[in-house]
């Protein structure tokens, strides 16, 4: 599945950026972890140059992609291997997310409604509305999720 | 994430400290849940909060039904930015009672 | 080399840990992703149970270490690469950095008296300062410096 | 890290915000340094400061260096626990001239 979307005005341009810079995490499936995950994040979204707004919405698009690979990849097994790669290019940011559980089922990946009290469905749409492209693809015994935002004025291809 | 809990004008306030996620969310929703038994107003006071994921959310929804249905209020105060924004994304801000102040929620 | 030092007092027991978490950083030589990493290794500690005083004592380890790499075993060459592996015991913490770069020359470690104005040689104090056991080799091709801390009141094993 | 630059009744104010490490030591030094040639006095504010690295404790040497070369003084204000923590490690609180306030930095 790929997804598009407009506006990525709260995002601002990574003046702190030269070029590309490598940041790789290989962690076990538990939830102990997504503080410290989301705290990696937080400050590698502040080195790229995002102002604080969107340091935030990367960290959780990235907290809620993990928390659905514990969650239903991994059936809450707290020892399976996460593999996030995070890379920068000029013009955008993308999060890639490696794991070796269960297939997703694409069918229910967004499917419930927004704007009801539904007890859940809600990280799905949470990480599109914040992300400008999310591809999921199984390869093999692995499930592969890239997560790609655009940096505002960078021009965008599919 | 902590929880502690106080009684002030017949209401129970729950004061949170820390990020409410995946790994910390059963227990922040058993701890409502159980407040909410023995008073009229649960009163979630989430100064000290700077995280809540969409499982967070999901207790809080399925506390505010659980409030409806008793007929009794959840009333949320003290949120920070990144506390309002998850729910101006999940467009739950009109859903639920939210305060600025403690007093304000224990007047009303 | 290996080093042991008494006390260890201002670290707390690991209250928050049930076993061993795996936490794997692969990175860039590049110093704008020091700060990235004290962010994470400073929550990874709060996780582990470790007080203020400890977290701050172990990121900094952390990033000394890291320095080190950058400039001594790349030349400040930031496209090298960096492996951090993080573990934890019931007894101790234990931080790995594996690197392809220069070996180190082990007469240099260390070799400034503190105490003076000299413009260099401090880190490599600090780091044994705060940690208990610091072990270098090279295997091969590439560089490990283990770094390990143990808990109050933990059995030490050489 | 940033430094902005202040005057104040003849000394020259650096106040400096976010972390001193190997990445940015290099422009902190040369602040210091610059800003040393102007001035009698040279106070360091480092309030906004959480993190300082070895990299960043041989720049303050080196500025204490030349300011005793060049009989000036040099004063560092608003340390914070970090910041004490890692001049005691490497045995310098003795060696800076150290006060509480930017008021107690100009008075003496
Ligand atoms: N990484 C994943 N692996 C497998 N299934 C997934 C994954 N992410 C999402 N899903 C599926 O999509 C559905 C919706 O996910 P989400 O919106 O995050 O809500 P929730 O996790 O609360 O069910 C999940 O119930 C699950 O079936
Ligand atoms: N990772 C490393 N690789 C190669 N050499 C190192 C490494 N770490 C330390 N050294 C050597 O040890 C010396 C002392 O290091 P240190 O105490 O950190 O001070 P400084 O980096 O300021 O010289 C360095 O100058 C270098 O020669």
């Amino acid at each position: 599945m790929s997804y598009d979307k407009d506006g990525a005005a709260e995002i601002l341009p990574p003046q702190a950026m030269s070029g590309p810079l490598k940041f790789q995490i290989t962690m076990a499936s538990d939830p102990r972890l997504l503080a410290v995950v989301r705290s990696t994040i937080s400050e590698l979204a502040a080195v790229w140059g995002l102002g604080d707004e969107g340091c935030r919405g990367v960290t959780r698009a990235v907290d809620e992609a993990l928390s659905n690979i514990i969650r239903h990849a991994y059936k809450n097994r707290s020892d399976g291997e996460i593999e996030l790669s995070c890379r920068t290019d000029a013009d955008c940011l993308e999060f890639t997310f490696v794991d070796r559980g269960e297939p997703a089922d694409r069918s229910r990946i967004c499917a419930q409604p927004l704007d009801d009290t539904s007890l859940c469905g809600r990280g799905t749409h949470l990480i599109r509305q914040i992300m400008d492209q999310v591809y999921y693809e199984r390869v093999g015994e692995v499930n592969r999720l890239r997560l790609k935002k655009y940096l505002p004025g960078a021009k965008r291809k599919a | 994430m902590k929880t502690a809990i106080r009684e002030r004008s017949g209401s129970t306030i729950v004061d949170v400290t820390g990020d409410i996620d995946m790994g910390t969310s059963p227990s922040f929703r058993k701890t409502l849940l159980e407040s909410l038994k023995n008073t009229p107003r649960l009163v979630v006071n989430l100064r000290e909060v700077l995280y809540v994921d969409s499982s967070g959310i999901a207790s809080l929804v399925e506390v505010l039904k659980e409030a409806r249905k008793a007929e009794k209020r959840l009333v949320l105060i003290g949120l920070n930015a990144p506390v309002h924004e998850v729910l101006q994304l999940t467009r739950l801000t009109r859903i639920f009672e939210i305060r600025e102040t403690e007093e304000a929620a224990l007047e009303s």
